[in-house]
This record gives C-alpha cells, structure tokens and sequence, in this order.
C-alpha cells in the first residue's frame, strides 16, 4: 500500500507504466512513452515514473503487485490484454489508481482511456486519395480486429471523400511486429499496383517499403516522416501526453475520478501529423475543413450513409453509428478490397 | 607440466553439488563485470533480481506461478531426450494443449457436467499436446523423418492456429473486438493454491514423483534407459522400440499439453495471447540443467523462474531495459555449461616426459 | 503475369539471400559436428552492429567486417563451450541466442547518436542498393535474378563455391570426416578441435552476415527482432537441405518466396484465410521433408545428417 | 630382458619406447613398458584381453598421452602429441576398431588427411594409384565402393590399403585377423612378408599362437600392463607363451562328450534374403539342428551368416522360407517373441550391440531378465534381486570389475564378452545362438567361452555357432557347414573336418572341388 503519511515534497509522486512493447518500437509503445516523458518534463523531481517492457498479459498480475509494494500511485497500462488484471489488481489495491488504455472495465479506482484513431485515419485517407494516380491504395495490416478494421474504412471514407473511385486493398499480415513480413506485403501491394501504402503494424517498414520504391506512404502510430522521408505524406499519429499529464495531476491533487475517456482530434490525443511538402495546398485545405467539421461535432466519420462491400446501406443517411457499433465493427466499407475471416 | 582433463570413473556427489554452485558465483562474478560495463550497480542489482523473486511469500508465489509451466515443460521435454528424441516442439504442444483446453471450456462445457469440466479441460490440453507430438513422432517411428525440424515447424503452426482462433473465430463476442476468447465458466478454472499459484503445481509435483517412480523403478524406465544409450542394443534385447518412443512422446508432449492448459485455465482463463512466452524453449534448460532427473527439473524450473521474474524487477528498480535480463540468462549459462565439464571429468596436471628425461 | 511472376522470382532471391548466407554458414559448422543453435542471437548481433557501423562511417565493407567479427565472438563462445568444455551443444546454442538477442537490443538502445537517444531505431544509413546487370537484367523473368544488390550477387557466387569447397577440396573432405567420424578423422591425422573450431566460428561469421543483409538490404535499419525468428528457420533449412550448401537454395527459396506468394494470394482474393496460408511455408517444409526422406529411403541411399552432429569428441574417451 | 637379441645389438630401433606407463581412471592399461622394434623386423604383442596392448600402441600414434616414458624413432627422440605426428615419422595404424567413415568411399577414406593431397584431389588419378596397389599386393577393394557397402574383410584390406598408400615405413596392426578367414590371413602374411621385403618394420598384435610362428620374428608378451617376455620367436613355444601370458598353464583341448541330439530345436527350411541393395544375401538355404548338438557355420565374413543369425533372431527379415523353432513357425516374428521362446544371442558385434554401454555391469546382466519375476514384480524393479542376480553371474563368469555399479563400457574386451556370454547363458531356453564369440579374446577368455558352449549342448540346449575361426570350429562343433554367398556348400562332420577342404569351400568350391582343391594346394605350399 501507498504511504500516505510522507511528506509529499520529499518522496517524489511515483507514476509506472506497463507497456506491451518496447519503447523503441516507433510505434505504439513509443507514443507512450513519450507521453511519459512529458510527465516527467511537466512535474520534474516532483514525480518519478518507471516503466517495463514486452510484458506479456501472464505477467500483469505480478508487475502491478511489484509496483504495488514498491510504493507507486499510479499505473498507466497500454495494452487490452492487461484489463482483467488490472481490475484484479484495482480492487486489492485501492490506494492507487490504475488507467488502463483500450479496454471498457471501470471501476473506482480504474478508469480506461483511448483515442478515437478513425478520425485521424479518416484525415490520411483524404491525403492519400487525393494524391493516388492509380486510385488503388494499399493496406498492410496486422490482425483482422474491429480497431484495425475502423481503421481502414475510415481511412477508405477519407479517401473516398476526395476520389470516389478510389480502392483500399489489404493484406494480413498475422503479425504486429515483423519488419520484413511487413515489407513483404506492402512490395505485394506495390506489384498489385498500389501507389500509395498505408499500414496498421508496430513497424515503419511498409513506408520504407513504399519509398524504396518510389511510392507514397501513410505513416501511423508516430510522425514516420521523420524516420523515412517526405514520401510519407502524413501520419496518423497519437498523443497521450496531455492526457498523462491531466491525469497524474488529478491523482496528486486527490482530484482523479474513475471514467471511460475516448479521445479525439480536438484533445489532441489523436492527430495528423505534419504534411509532406509534397502534398498540396488544396489537399491541406481539403484537411483542414475536414477537420474543423469532426472537430466542432457536428458530423463524424461513421455518419449515415455507410454502405458495407456489397453495397448494401448499414448505416443509412442521418443516422450515426454508436460508439458501441463502432467497437464491435467487423465489416469493411465500400471500396475497401480484402477479407475479413 | 601438462593439464587435461581425465574422464571420471564414478560420479563424486561433492562435485555435483560443489560445481554448479562454482558456476553460479564465477557467473555472477561475470555479469557482475557487464553490468559495471553497462554502468549499473551490480550488488544492487543482484539485490533487486533476488528480491523479485524471492523477496516475500507474495513474490516466491509469483516466482512458482511462472516456474509451473517451466517444471510441465521440462518434465515433458526430459523423457523425450531421454531417447534422444529432440523434441524442442514443447511451446507448440504447450499452446494447442491451451486450445483445446479453451475449446473444451468454452464450447463443450453446455454438454458436460460442471464437476466434470475441470478434469475435461485438463484432459483435453493433455491429450492435444500429445496428439502435437505424436505427428513428429509417427513421423520419425515410421519414416525416419527428422524430429527436431517437424517439432520446431509444428510450433509455428499451433501458434498460428492459436492466434488465428482468439483473433478471429473464437473472439470475444462481448469484447469489443479485442483479441482474445470469453472468459471461462467458473466451473472450468483451475483453483489457486496462494497468490496465483494454481493447482498446477501441484500437478507438476506430482508428476515429477510419478515419473521419477517410472524412470528409476519401472519396465518402462529401464527400457527408456536403454534406448537412449544403444538403440541397437536395445532392438537386439528385445525392446519395441517404435512403440516405446511413440508412447513416450505422446506422454512428453502431454505434459507440455497439460502445461498449456493449466495456465489457461488457471491464469488467464481465457486463451489469449499471453500463452505464447517461449516456455517450451527454456523448457530445454530446465531439463538439461536438471540432467533430465525429474526432481532437479523441479528445482531447475524455479531458477529459471527466478530469473525471469527477478529480471523485471530489475528493469523496474534498475531502468535497464528488458534486454539486459536476457543478456544476464546468457551469462549465467555460460559459466554453468562450461562446468557441466566437471561432473563428468576431473582436470588433471601431470609431467611430461619432457622434464623427465635429463 | 510475367511482371508477377518476375516481381516473386525478385523478392524471393531477396529474402532468401540472408537466409541463404546463414544456412551455408550453419551447413559448414554442422557438418564437422557441432550443433550450434545460436543463430538468431548471432543474425541479430550482425544485424545491430552492421548497421551502426554503416551509419557512423558510411563505409559498407567495414560494416560487414564488423557484423562477421560478432559471428566470430558468439560462436567462439558457442565453440569454447561445446569443444573444449564439452557442454551441451543445444542448450549453449539457446544460451548464445538469449545473450545474442538481449545484447543486440541493448546496443541498438546504446550504439545510436545522441540526437535519437542513443538509439539506432528509426535512422537510416548508407545501404545495399540494387545494381541492374547490362542486358542479363533485360531477360524477361530470369532478369530478376540480375537486379539485387550485391551481397545476393555474393550468394550465387558463394553458393557453388560452398559446394565445392565441401565436396570436391581436401578440406572439405576432412571437415566432413570429422562431423562423421572424430575418431577416425583424429586417427588420420586430422586435428578434431582445430577443424571444429574453425568452421565453428568460420560459420558463425557467415551467420552473422546473413544478419547483416536484413538491415543493411532487406529491411534497411535496424528494429529490434528484425530477423523475425529467421534464426530458427535456418536450423530447419538445414535439416531441409540435407547439409549440402548446394541445396540450401531451396529451402531459402521455399520460406523467401512462399511469403511472397501468399500475400500475392491475398491480394488476388484467395478463399483460403489469412492464418491458414501463413501457415503454408512451415506445413509445406515439413512435406517436403517428408517427402525427401521418403525417397530417399526408396533409394536407399543415406541421409546427410553428420553421424557424430552434436557429440562432443575427447580422444581418450572409451 | 632387454636385448635379446645380439645380432640386433648393433642397430638402432626404428622404435624404442621406453618406461611408458598409462593410467586410466580404476586401471593401469602399460606400467613401465619398453619396446623395441628394430628395422626390418616383425615384433609380435602378445598378451591378454586388457593387457594394455592396444594401450601402447596409442602412446606410440599419438592417440593417447603416455603418463610417464619416452619414444624414440629412428633413434632421435619424438614428441608424438597426436596422429598427425606420428603420421610424419611414418608411423601406420591398423586399428583394432577399424577407423573408416562409413559414408565416404574407399578412396576418399584412404587419403583423408593426407598433408600432401592436392587441394583439389583428382580421385580418378587416386583410385588409379589404389588399384595399382591391389594389384601389387594382391588387394581387392572397389576404390569408389562405399564403406558401409564392405563387409569387415574388405574393410581390413581398406586399412592396409591405407597404410600402404600412404607410405608408412612402421606398421602396427592391432589384431588384423580377427576378422579374417585362413586365406585372407595367409594372404595378409605374404602382404606382410612383401612390405618387409621393402625394408618396413612391423608390430603385430594378436591372440593367436600359430600366427606369432608366421608372422613374427620376435615376441614380446604383455601381462597386466606390464612387460611379461620379449623372446625370439624361433626358440619359444605356444604353451611357453600361453603361460607368460595368462601366468598358468593352459588347455588347448577341450574335452568333449559325445553328441547325442534329440528333438530339432531350429528348422531353418529354404531362407531366403536380401541386402539393402535388394541383392540375395540368402539362397534358398535349410539346415536342422537338434537338442544337445553344435551345428558350426563356418565361411568368410560377409557371405549372409549376419544376415542368418538376424534372421533367425527377428533382427532381419526373411524374403521367403520359413524358421521353426522348437516346432514353432517363428519367421519373421519379433526380436521379443524369440528371446520368449528361448532364443539366445552372442551378437557378433559386442560393443555396439551386445551392450549398453553407458548402463551398469549389473544393469546389462538383467538386460534379459527384467521382463519377469523376481527382478520386476508387476512392473516395478526390484533393485535387491537385481544385485543378486548380477552378483551370481559376476561370480560364475569371473567377470572382472571394479563393482557391479561401473558403466559397462569401462571393462575391457572379454569381460564385455563375459557379460554378454553370462546374460544370454542365463535366459537361454533352447537355442543358443553365438556369432563370432571368441573374437579377439585371449586365450583364457577364449577358453572359458568354448567351455561354456559345450556345456550348454551338454545339457541339451541345440547351439549355432558361427565363427571364421576354423579350429574353434572344429574343437567346439559336433557338425560344420560352410557358407558362401547365401547358400550352403556342404557340411561336415566336425571330427572328420579338414581345415583346408574348409577353406576352400570358403571360397566357393562344392565340398567335392574343395577336397581336390586341398590336395593340389597341399603340393604346392610344400614348394615354398
Ligand atoms: N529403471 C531401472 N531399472 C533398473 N536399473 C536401472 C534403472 N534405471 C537406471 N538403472 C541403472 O542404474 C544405474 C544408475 O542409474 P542412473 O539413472 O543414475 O544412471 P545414469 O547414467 O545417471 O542415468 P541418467 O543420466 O539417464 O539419469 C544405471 O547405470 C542404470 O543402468
Ligand atoms: N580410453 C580408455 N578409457 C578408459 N580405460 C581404457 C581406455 N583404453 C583402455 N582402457 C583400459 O585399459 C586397459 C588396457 O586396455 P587395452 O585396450 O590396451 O587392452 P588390450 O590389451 O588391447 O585388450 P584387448 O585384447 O581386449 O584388445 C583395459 O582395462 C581397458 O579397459
Ligand atoms: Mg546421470
Ligand atoms: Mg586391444
């Protein structure tokens, strides 16, 4: 348990992550803990954060429990798989707080965040469609799961705004992190005639792919133009620094309060990244407008009417789809080629 | 002067004892030196990984909750090398031991009796890790196709049939999508002993007793001593060969089986990615630190256990990245492999002829 | 079609040339005797330490000196281990791959520039580039195989040289008697410790550069397990070319273009599901082993595992 | 004891070892050991199973490290540490385990290792140079045959071939003709005698007298590791060298009470077989033998008697024919369901098949006990009789061990032999088979086995004998017949048996031509 009666400037807040993979990966965990990194740019000495790594869910239980004895007060998790145990762990520790990313379980001392990545995606797909020649694009994805699969019909919507002509081709490839599979697949794409490359993996390889064969990307998880070059138009990107910081704050206070956050394009914790120089001007305005639009609520990604591969209307005009439909989604959209098994 | 090594005629119970306990210090001594090198307090270190794992009852549990698939493993893995049957497949039959455990419980449990689905889905991972063995095995007995290829491939493929079931077709109606089967009925769980220490180790207590009993005081025991030293011999003295090594694969795979499903059903309950960890490959250093005697593969799995539980500990206390517990395992084998020479040899100094002739 | 058929002869030669250079490397230990299991952790040294070695000088050739002098490290150690201190081969192999593995991500968070953190990830450096042969590369189909870069240019030269060295030299000669038979190749005069050494570590060296062509070509820079568990399907490779240097082209083949080929099934809408054709490559391994070993057993011929794989040797052992 | 030879007083040896002692973990294999061998001479090694024979001669190759002593070649001391030294000054090893790699072919084998090989060896330019050499010495081997396609006569020719090929000037052959008919052992002396001629030096080792008289011009008998005699050939005598050997005198005959078989124990009717190749290795081959009887096969190693006695034992399988044991089809049954019915083997091969080696003395003695009471009571072992039993045996057979515990491997050869003879003794019911069981024992050993397959025909179990050794034949068999390529020439009675008729049905002459063949020879040999 959390000793309560030490003196709060002396013994620093201390704040610990779990993470699934390994903060080099540029991809997910890196986002994570760059967030963790503006905490402890934010509060300084006052707090002390540690973190470990691939840690696979059968270690949960036994991570949280070392936090637990070694005083921490607040545990960021970033992985669904880790949210039976975080729960377990909620309820014999209600001394500290436990935040746990992607899952829906709540309790009092357990709240749950996310982002709402398919607005972003939605914003990369409209530079991808519009910059396309082919009209064909491709999709180098991981596991054929609803968050991967809301990712390529939002992408597939945004580029479809711009292009109506426009197909997204995926290919699975069975695994999040395997540099040359991905590779395989996104050159697949490439032969099958793609122009562009978009991804869903914990790698940049579909990118360095795509620009080792003179063609454009789409960069996820992090700002991948940084690491490849200007043949990545623009990435989606996450950012869970504010949330970080919001929510270490609270739990120094006394402030925290339990809750299910699932952030947008206005929070910030989701986001385009930097164009390319190489996309135009009526392109970033396209964004922009696009933007503003999801930005001020009054429409969203999933509005009526969304029609799935056979053409058939599963969301009809004026209608929205609910956050719950949107969770469970396990259909791709119009325009998409590929199939979910 | 001359120094060699000279082949020991009986086995000196002082230096089995006394040359792994060298090993461990010269070991400790040297990733002692690299993590000076890596710029971390290596004492402290030491201190944190020990405490990890041993630190209180809490973390002795944790330990043993990990050492439970490690002594299955291991167990399974020291019968098949016992004929010489490399058999490095224990994660494969380990992860389809957890499918058909997850099946069991999730899909069959409406036809079975609530106080018969426990035993059901125990016996249900036991009897797919031995159906994952006896193909290479039914392969080598009958073909002569190479076991250790056909072991390592079948690996791949549970685990592809495994990830394609809790990522597709037995997802979690009620999971938002996520990657993973529903959760057990309770009836199918597998109760815990303290902390998360399931049943499991009791099962591999057991086991090691049960096994230990075959291999030293049994037909079956002597004949397996057999066909790992002289396979002719051991056709010539009338053994069934064929069948010996069948049965005693099926038997090995169903402890990496049972393995696979006493962690589902009593960790996780529910078959999700968390099953596939490489156990199956340490599995083959418990088993060779243990000499492939039952007991020591008891004691062999806890140390493993240790490591990799006291290797969190340090990335945690220490900051160093997950790599170094790695890098440390590598270490401390080293040394240990390196002794391994002692047991078997004494190091001798003797005068050559060359100061003896004037 | 032929631009498909020429794109998966040219991405299977691609993914094969590592492949290709560590199942040649393994072949050579193996066959004097020693089992060296330690693949993945020497790929993955070749690959971390070619790469920063390439970023901070640029210079390719030193970068792939510095990738085969981890090979010789590693399996030096493996050698030590397995030779001299007569210790279990398979459990040093796995030892070699923990401390390999390991140490490989812990320099690729080490050896980067203190711009990126000191970490490699993420940069990129000087690289193999394609180079098209004059008119070979103009053939229709085959000209594939003359649009790679040069260390896969390397593998068609290396490939009937491994063979030749192996089988048709005296050296080759000697090093398959010492994998077959110690006693007798000591008995002749040939030195079992010397020669086990040697292509111990002479193998680890090609090991390793196998590595080095996954993040200087392949997958240019480093990410950590960037080898992908291909340390493991060399093991196999071997087993599958029957420890002949001149058949290791077709196993690299096998896992290189299967790969290819099931994306490209994907693509053109196969019914076949995700899962099932990712499982192909391991499932069709094992056929063909299978198969293999049944023909081979028809023929009566005998199989290529060297007789003493894996058995320490001490002269005076009885 | 040193130089009992005057004549030679004057030469410098071309080998001199001198105080060479060797320990072994538990034994002494040589203990203060001097050697000479001078130019020009053949040095016979006599000496008992584990007398430290072969011991010595690793010192001198350079495959063991001596503990004490010094070697001297050619008169200039050498520093021996390995075969490729010993290679260098010269020295040639037959090996009493022949060291060929089964999967290279008989060229490959003979240059492997050769420091002077081209890098790119032209074997079509070696296999020439072999085949001049067949022909030269009368040698026949197919230089481009497999090893593993050689039965172990061509595979000892390949040794010698590989001597000769290689130019070693000092031979040293560890009991060449353990494994060779009386032909190829007569042939192996003109080889002998022909490289002497050349001005090479041999050392020859072997357990059996008349060939010391052949071969040798001195002999130097070891006994327990230790310098028992070194004599002139001419002026000594077998019982001479018997008792230095075994340190008492020995019998050279065995008594035998006369043969009066019962019931047929083994019905072997029109056995026929194939090689791996899918050639015939039996031919439509019969024979019978009877309760209390010896029925002795006899013929050159490789024509089918493997294939027979595996046969029979359900190690092999019969293409067509049938074996009837005890009036039981048994053919093609299962090793198990004929050690049920009470068959016995003495495996040719001791070390690879007759034991487990890395199991214990008392491990391997119940190796056929322990699928019943009272060593296994429902499965489960009874340590108690195990030692019980192991130790009776270890008395009746006067197994020499340093406990019932020690790995089976660290004996030497005839108490391996030993072991195997107690344990299948033990659990025969029946039929007896022995191939080969005197193979390269001495002469105690030798005796103690003979002795032991007489007393099983006495109480009437029937015995199949196979062997190369033709005076074992005759001693111990009541009846012998003669093998070639799978078929049956001819049989004999044992008493009426004559070694050179024998012979020459060995090679392939109906028992006819064989009688002709004999008396032709017997004129020509009294030319020489
Ligand atoms: N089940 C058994 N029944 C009878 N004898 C046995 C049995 N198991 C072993 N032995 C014998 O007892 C001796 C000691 O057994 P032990 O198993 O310790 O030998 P070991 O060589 O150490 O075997 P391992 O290394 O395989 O454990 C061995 O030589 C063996 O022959
Ligand atoms: N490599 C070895 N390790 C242990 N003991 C050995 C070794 N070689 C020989 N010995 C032992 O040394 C002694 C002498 O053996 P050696 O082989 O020299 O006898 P030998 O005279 O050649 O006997 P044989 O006629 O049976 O061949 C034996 O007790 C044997 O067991
Ligand atoms: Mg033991
Ligand atoms: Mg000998």
């Amino acid at each position: 348990g959390r000793q309560d009666t030490a003196p709060a400037e002396e013994e620093p807040f201390k704040v610990a992550f779990i993470y699934v993979g390994s903060p080099v990966d540029y991809g997910w965990t890196f986002e994570h803990d760059m967030a963790r990194k503006a905490v402890e740019a934010e509060f300084g000495d006052a707090v002390e954060t540690a973190y470990v790594e691939n840690v696979t869910v059968g270690d949960v239980s036994r991570i949280l429990n070392q936090f637990a004895q070694q005083g921490y007060q607040i545990v960021f998790g970033n992985s669904f798989g880790y949210m039976d145990y975080m729960a377990e762990a909620a309820e014999e520790y209600p001394d500290i707080y436990f935040e746990h990313c992607s899952g829906y379980q709540l309790g009092p001392n357990k709240a749950n965040y996310f982002g709402r990545m398919y607005q972003a995606r939605y914003l990369s797909g409209i530079a991808a469609g519009a910059m396309t020649e082919t009209d064909q694009i491709g999709y180098v994805a991981a596991f054929p799961i609803p968050e991967v699969i809301r990712g390529i019909n939002a992408f597939t919507l945004g580029a479809q705004k711009v292009n109506p002509n426009v197909q997204v081709r995926v290919v699975w490839t069975n695994t999040w992190f395997d540099p040359a599979r991905e590779r395989e697949a996104a050159e697949s794409l490439l032969d099958a005639g793609v122009d562009i490359i978009a991804q869903h993996q914990d790698t940049t390889e579909p990118q360095r792919a795509a620009q080792d064969r003179g063609a454009y990307s789409v960069g996820y998880h992090s700002d991948m133009r940084s690491f490849v070059g200007d043949s990545v138009l623009s990435s989606a990107v996450w950012d869970f620094s504010n949330y970080y910081i919001d929510r270490v704050r609270a739990a120094m206070d006394g402030t925290w309060e339990s809750g299910a956050y699932w952030g947008n394009l206005d929070d910030g914790v989701v986001g385009l990244a930097e164009f390319s120089p190489l996309v135009s001007q009526d392109v970033r305005d396209i964004v922009a407008q696009e933007k503003e639009k999801i930005i001020s609520g009054a429409w969203d990604v999933f509005h009526g009417p969304v029609r799935n591969q056979q053409g058939e209307v599963l969301v009809p005009a004026g209608t929205a789809m609910t956050d719950a439909e949107m969770l469970g989604m396990i259909f791709f959209v119009e325009g998409v080629v590929g199939r979910i098994d | 002067m001359r120094l060699y090594f000279e082949k020991r005629k009986t086995s000196s119970k002082i230096v089995l004892i006394c040359v792994p306990i060298i090993s461990l210090v010269i070991s400790l001594i040297l990733t002692g030196f690299l993590l000076l090198v890596f710029g971390v307090n290596p004492l402290a270190t030491f201190s944190a990984m020990f405490n990890g794992a041993f630190g209180s009852s809490q973390n002795f549990a944790e330990t043993l909750v990990k050492a439970v698939p490690l002594m299955l493993t291991g167990l399974g893995v020291s019968i098949a090398f016992r004929l010489r049957f490399w058999n490095i497949g224990a994660e494969g039959q380990l992860v389809l031991g957890g499918v058909a455990a997850t099946w069991v419980a999730l899909f069959a449990s409406p036809y079975i009796p609530a106080f018969l689905l426990l035993p059901s889905v125990l016996l249900a991972g036991a009897l797919a890790g031995a159906a994952w063995a006896g193909v290479p095995a039914l392969l080598k007995t009958r073909l002569q196709v190479d076991e250790t290829l056909t072991t390592l491939m079948l690996n791949y493929v549970a685990i592809l049939i495994a990830e394609g079931l809790f990522y597709g077709a037995w997802r979690d109606p009620g999971g938002m999508g996520f990657p993973g089967t529903a959760r057990f009925p309770q009836a199918a769980w597998l109760p815990r002993i303290y902390g998360r220490v399931h049943y499991g180790l009791v099962f591999a207590l057991i086991l090691a007793v049960v096994l230990w009993f075959f291999i030293y005081h049994t037909k079956w025991g002597f004949e397996l001593h057999m066909i790992g030293k002289n396979r002719t011999a051991a056709n010539y003295l009338g053994v069934n060969i064929k069948r010996t090594i069948l049965v005693s694969i099926l038997i090995s795979g169903a402890f990496s089986g049972l393995a696979g499903a006493s962690e589902v059903a009593g960790l996780a309950r529910r078959l999700q990615e968390g099953l596939i960890q490489g156990y199956g490959y340490t599995a083959i250093i418990v088993a060779w630190m243990a000499q492939l005697n039952p007991f020591a593969s008891i004691a062999a799995a806890i140390l493993m256990a240790a490591l990799l539980v006291g290797g969190d500990q340090v990335q945690m206390m220490m900051r160093l990245p997950s790599a170094v517990g790695l890098v440390m395992q590598g270490m401390i084998l080293f040394p240990l492999l390196a002794g391994s020479l002692f047991s078997e040899y004494r190091l001798r100094i003797s005068r050559t002829r060359g100061e003896e002739t004037p | 079609m032929m631009l498909l058929v020429q794109s998966i002869i040219a991405i299977t030669i691609r993914a094969g040339t590592s492949l290709v250079y560590a199942t040649i490397g393994e072949i050579y230990t193996e066959r004097t005797g020693v089992l060296n299991l330690g693949l993945e952790g020497m790929m993955l040294m070749g690959a971390v330490t070619a790469f920063a070695v390439a970023y901070h000088t640029g210079s390719l050739v030193l970068s792939l000196l510095v990738a085969m002098s981890m090979g010789l490290v590693l399996s030096a150690i493996h050698a030590f281990l397995c030779i001299t201190m007569r210790a279990n081969q398979v459990v040093s192999g796995l030892s070699i791959t923990l401390f390999g593995t390991g140490m490989a991500s812990f320099l690729g968070q080490r050896l980067g520039p203190a711009e990126n953190s000191f970490y490699l990830v993420g940069l990129t450096s000087v690289r193999f580039n394609r180079i098209a042969v004059p008119f070979l590369s103009d053939i229709p189909i085959l000209g594939a195989l003359f649009n790679q870069d040069i260390m896969t240019y390397g593998m068609y030269i290396l490939i009937p040289l491994a063979w030749f060295y192996m089988f048709k030299t005296k050296h080759g000669l000697n090093l398959r008697s010492v994998g077959e038979s110690p006693h007798t190749a000591d008995a002749m005069g040939i030195s079992v410790t010397k020669t086990r050494y040697l292509f111990t570590i002479v193998g680890g060296m090609f090991v390793s550069l196998g590595g080095a062509h996954l993040s200087l070509s392949y997958t240019p820079g480093w990410t950590e397990n960037i080898t992908g568990g291909r340390g493991w399907i060399v093991i196999a490779l071997v087993i599958f070319s029957m420890w002949n240097p001149a058949r290791a082209i077709y196993g690299a083949l096998l896992f290189g273009g299967i790969n290819a080929i099931q994306f490209r099934l994907q693509i053109a809408g196969a019914a076949i599901p995700a899962p099932v054709l990712n499982m192909f490559p391991y499932l069709a391994t094992i056929a063909v082993l299978v198969l293999v070993t049944w023909l081979e057993s028809k023929g009566k011929k005998r199989l290529g595992a060297p007789a003493a794989l894996a058995v320490s040797y001490m002269r005076e052992d009885k | 004891m040193e130089d009992t030879m005057a004549l030679q007083n004057d030469l410098t040896p071309v080998v001199e070892m001198k105080g060479i002692t060797k320990h072994f973990p538990g034994v002494t294999a040589n203990n203060q050991v001097t050697l000479k061998l001078y130019p020009g001479e053949v040095l016979a090694l006599l000496g008992e199973n584990g007398a430290g024979k072969s011991s010595l001669m690793n010192v001198l190759v350079g495959l063991y490290r001596q503990d004490e002593g010094e070697i001297l070649v050619r008169g200039t001391p050498a520093e021996i540490h390995s075969p490729k030294d010993a290679v260098q000054l010269g020295l040639g090893m037959v090996h009493q385990n022949f060291k060929l790699v089964e999967t290279m072919t008989v060229a490959e084998n003979v240059v492997l290792g050769l420091k002077h090989l081209d890098f790119i060896p032209s074997f079509s330019e070696i296999c020439r140079r072999i085949n001049t050499i067949s022909r030269q010495y009368n040698l026949q081997v197919d230089p481009r045959a497999y090893i593993w396609q050689l039965g172990v006569g061509e595979q000892q020719r390949v040794e010698i071939l590989k001597l000769i090929y290689r130019g070693a000037d000092i031979l040293i052959l560890d009991e060449p003709t353990a494994v060779l008919t009386p032909q190829e052992s007569g042939e192996l002396s003109r080889i002998i005698a022909q490289m002497i001629d050349e001005g090479k030096s041999a050392i020859f080792i072997t357990h059996k007298m008349e060939e010391i008289k052949r071969f040798s011009q001195r002999v130097q008998v070891l006994r327990k590791g230790e310098t028992a005699a070194v004599l002139e050939t001419s002026k000594t005598t077998p019982s001479e060298l018997a008792r230095l050997m075994v340190g008492r005198e020995v019998l050279f005959r065995l008594e035998k009470k006369i043969c009066c078989p019962g019931e047929p124990v083994l019905e072997v009717k029109n056995l026929c077989a194939s090689n791996e190749a899918g050639r015939p290795s039996l031919q439509d081959l019969s024979f019978i033998i009877r309760a209390g009887e010896i029925l002795g096969i006899a013929g050159v190693a490789g024509n089918g008697q493997r294939k027979l006695t595996e046969v029979i034992t359900g190690l092999d399988r019969a293409d067509s024919g049938k074996v009837v044991i005890q009036g039981k089809d048994m053919t093609n049954r299962t090793p198990l369901d004929l050690i049920q019915s009470g068959v016995s083997h003495i495996p040719p091969d001791r070390i690879s098949m007759g034991i487990v080696g890395d199991m214990s003395v008392a491990s391997n003695l119940v190796m056929k006990e322990y699928r019943s009471e009272p060593v296994v009571k429902r499965g489960i072992f009874n340590y108690k009789e195990v030692a019980k039993s192991a130790k009776e045996k270890i008395d009746a057979y006067n197994i020499s061990t340093p406990s019932q515990n020690t790995e089976a491997k660290f004996l030497s050869g005839g108490n391996i032999q030993k072991i195997i003879l107690a344990r299948e003794i033990g659990a025969c019911r029946g039929l007896l088979i022995a191939s080969y069981p005197s193979r390269g024992l001495d002469v105690g050993a030798m005796e103690a086995v003979r002795l032991q397959l007489i007393d099983q025909r006495n109480i009437g179990n029937a015995v199949l004998l196979v062997s190369e050794d033709l005076e074992e034949l005759i001693t111990v068999a009541d009846r012998i017949a003669v093998i070639y390529e799978g078929r049956i020439m001819g049989e004999v009675p044992a008493e009426k048996a004559d070694i050179k008729i024998i012979g020459h049905m060995m090679a392939g002459a109906s028992l006819k031509g064989a009688a002709q063949a004999a008396a032709e020879a017997e004129l020509g040999e009294d030319g020489i």
